[in-house]
């Protein structure tokens, strides 16, 4: 049974220096925010972050990153309009970047958990990204030797948890979500809703509970946050 | 060689954006789904027609994604893969992230158009990287688009600005993906990539001849 | 757009001699038995099974087997109190059988329709059942090489499914069917009710239609059908 | 060597079936995910206690299983790994299964309980052929399970019929996975294995030297 946490506060209290976390959301749909602030107060530093991008505008991971608490990203996108901390940060070499093609970054993590050591793609063969990497061509097609993202957490924004952890998201904020809460080994979920176990249809649980380590309750976004997009 | 221009259709004057959106829009086979790349390539959604029946995807995890989503629709839930918000059409699906590249990435996409830098004559795409030094790199979806899916639009204007030709013979950017693209749509031609070189399907405001005179690959009239 | 048959005679008439036919189902749960039953009156033979079983009893794949339409079966469990016609023809060497590990037939099917090329997983090394096979030590642990499993033809049962191919499934029916249906070049579906498109909520979706070929309405079990079962 | 029998906890009789049962499912953790195998590991969820909080796993889509169905709550679309119909619990979810034995293989399962023809002092499980040449082999999901699961108990009788042990110094059987097996529930005694050697934790009509005469590997009393 998962832990349900007071606040965004006590629910990343245990993510301590140098750890590898697990960052949900695709621009802002599915976005944990309020734990990644938590995550900023709480001071933790030396993170290796893995989310799709690096950080939006003066908000979440960008923050993270201004405030030199990202030691390491890993992602598919780090390039926007509005990334100038992680921008700023790259370009001083304060920040390692491990660019990975988006599909290759969704895989890896689910690689890690499903119990897979590492995998062939064709995704990449010939690139840049696979300067250096094993190679192997199977059935005429060249590919590229892949393997899983582990992580010490995982930071997940969803609609409705039961308080077994069982989970479900709305449309494309489901995202990440799900391999990500599989991959880490403790998973800390903000959630709209909690309802009581047995609230939640068994056909349409998206995350089984079994992937889900803490949840707090962060009632839907206020007015004001629409107004933080870009 | 069989480079009379008398072989490939041709229009008077060269294709717009919106034009060139509209051709790749009539060229898709009823029933594809198909995936379009950021920016150029978006637009061909404004041309699909109902008949076509038409399934669009979006790699952040959704399959029947519909037009761009107005005022009260908006849901910074419901987004496509730029990140703008975009609406849901009846059969649609929603899935995580590895369900989805693997979507694209286990060849189950009849179509991807993509925007791009260069294109080989054998079908290289370079799309995400300038290759300058200082550029801050992203590579996003499109290493999996133009491996995964099975046929690969590009749009593209045909020169840059300084008048290189942008289908060359070998990429000097970076590329995205090897031997992927199968069409390039431009504003002043149509070329079909495959085992026999590169065809041009069709002309606009502009003949083969002259087209080969500026492209620095062989260009061969499309049969049929 | 999926086609919608008319019968199962008609969903199955595209298999040819020596295809390979996945099809679905654990025991009888989500066994599309029907499509089966019709796929031994269409006559193809030489065919290349895969299944979790090799058939139990007299009914389905147990008479594809009896009637020797079957060359070669990639299974997990072949040996049950009555898989008297598996055993009869694999005693005669008129059977071929390739035996894997569930969860590595389960993740080789998954790595088909996922387009990977091939992955490591730590099921199976030191066994007899890796013997032969690629292996690699990742992390200090034994890992084994595998490699997806492609396929013509899909068979699968669901529960409902609309007129996009988006399908439903029904409790521990689900099993091998989404990941079937991702791996098979067509894919054909039997189900107990068909909606029209939009008729399934999309956060529900389990199988997205893109991977529906072929659907047929089969009404749900009757009565005898309990009989038949071991 | 620390083999006195005062060592080591022990009862005055050897255990039954449905005791053994009893016993592991008072070690099984609060709150662990626990899969059962098929045969005498099944007994075990008859003894989990609801303050316990297990929650069960079934390696063909689900997880949340609750007890065997009867009478008008079998539901042929609700089975276990054992094909045999099964309730579902408050919480629980199904899942397809790739998902399913990745939950298994990606290390998620607390426990699991399997039966064995042999263990070997280094933790290997023979459990899934009897090596016999015309044996017809099947293998399910056991493999999958011996080596994802983090603890693999397995339950059996110390001694085959022909009164070897079945707790040996390398199997002799084909192995189901190497290294995996951390505790053995037996008739007699409760073993543990890991880096240092076997040790007993209780012996139940018969002590730890009887037990070493007959057992080919070496055993100590388990400290604490």
């Amino acid at each position: 049974m998962p832990i349900i946490a007071n606040s965004a506060a006590e629910s990343v209290a245990g993510i301590g220096d140098n750890s590898t976390v697990l960052i949900g959301g695709f621009g802002n749909a599915g976005q944990p925010m309020e734990l990644i602030d938590a995550l900023l107060d709480g001071g933790a530093t030396g993170l290796t972050v893995v989310n799709n991008n690096a950080g939006q505008g003066d908000a979440g991971l960008a923050l993270l990153i201004k405030e030199r608490r990202v030691r390491r990203i890993i992602c598919s996108f780090p390039r926007q309009p509005d990334s100038w901390h992680f921008d700023a940060a790259y370009r001083a070499g304060e920040i390692e970047l491990e660019l990975v093609p988006q599909g290759n970054l969704a895989e890896r993590i689910r690689a890690a958990g499903a119990g897979i050591g590492g995998f062939f793609t064709p995704t990449g063969f010939g690139t840049m990204l696979a300067e250096g990497k094993e190679t192997r061509v199977i059935d005429g097609r060249g590919h590229v030797y892949e393997t899983p993202i582990h992580a010490d957490f995982a930071l997940i924004k969803a609609l409705t948890a039961d308080r077994a952890g069982n989970l479900i998201y709305r449309k494309t904020a489901r995202n990440f979500g799900p391999i990500m809460a599989a991959a880490a080994k403790a998973s800390i979920v903000q959630v709209s809703n909690i309802v009581d176990t047995g609230g939640l249809d068994p056909e349409i649980v998206v995350t089984p509970g079994i992937y889900v380590n803490t949840i707090v309750r962060i009632p839907a976004a206020a007015p004001e946050r629409e107004e933080a997009r870009p | 060689m069989n480079t009379q221009a008398a072989d490939v259709a041709h229009s008077a004057t060269r294709l717009g954006r919106e034009e060139l959106a509209a051709l790749v829009a009539s060229d898709i086979k009823a029933g594809s789904f198909v995936n379009l790349g950021i920016g150029q390539p978006t637009l061909v959604s404004n041309y699909l027609r109902p008949e076509q029946a038409v399934t669009l995807h979006t790699e952040n995890g959704m399959l029947g994604m519909g037009p761009e989503a107005h005022g009260d629709d908006i849901d910074q839930d419901l987004i496509n893969a730029g990140k703008i918000p975009v609406t849901e059409l009846p059969g649609a699906s929603y899935f995580h992230h590895a369900d989805s590249f693997a979507m694209m990435r286990g060849g189950h996409l009849d179509v991807c158009v993509l925007g791009a830098f260069q294109v080989s004559a054998g079908g290289d795409l370079a799309n995400w990287h300038t290759g300058a030094p200082d550029a801050i790199p992203a590579v996003g979806g499109a290493m999996d688009l133009a491996t995964g899916a099975k046929e690969v639009y590009v749009m593209m204007s045909l020169f840059a600005k300084d008048g290189s030709a942008k289908l060359v013979q070998a990429c000097s950017y970076p590329v995205t993906g090897v031997g992927c693209v199968t069409r390039i749509y431009t504003n002043e031609a149509v070329f079909l990539l495959g085992a026999d070189g590169v065809q041009v399907r069709e002309t606009f405001g502009t003949t083969l001849a002259e087209l080969q005179d500026r492209v620095p690959v062989p260009l061969t009239a499309a049969l049929g």
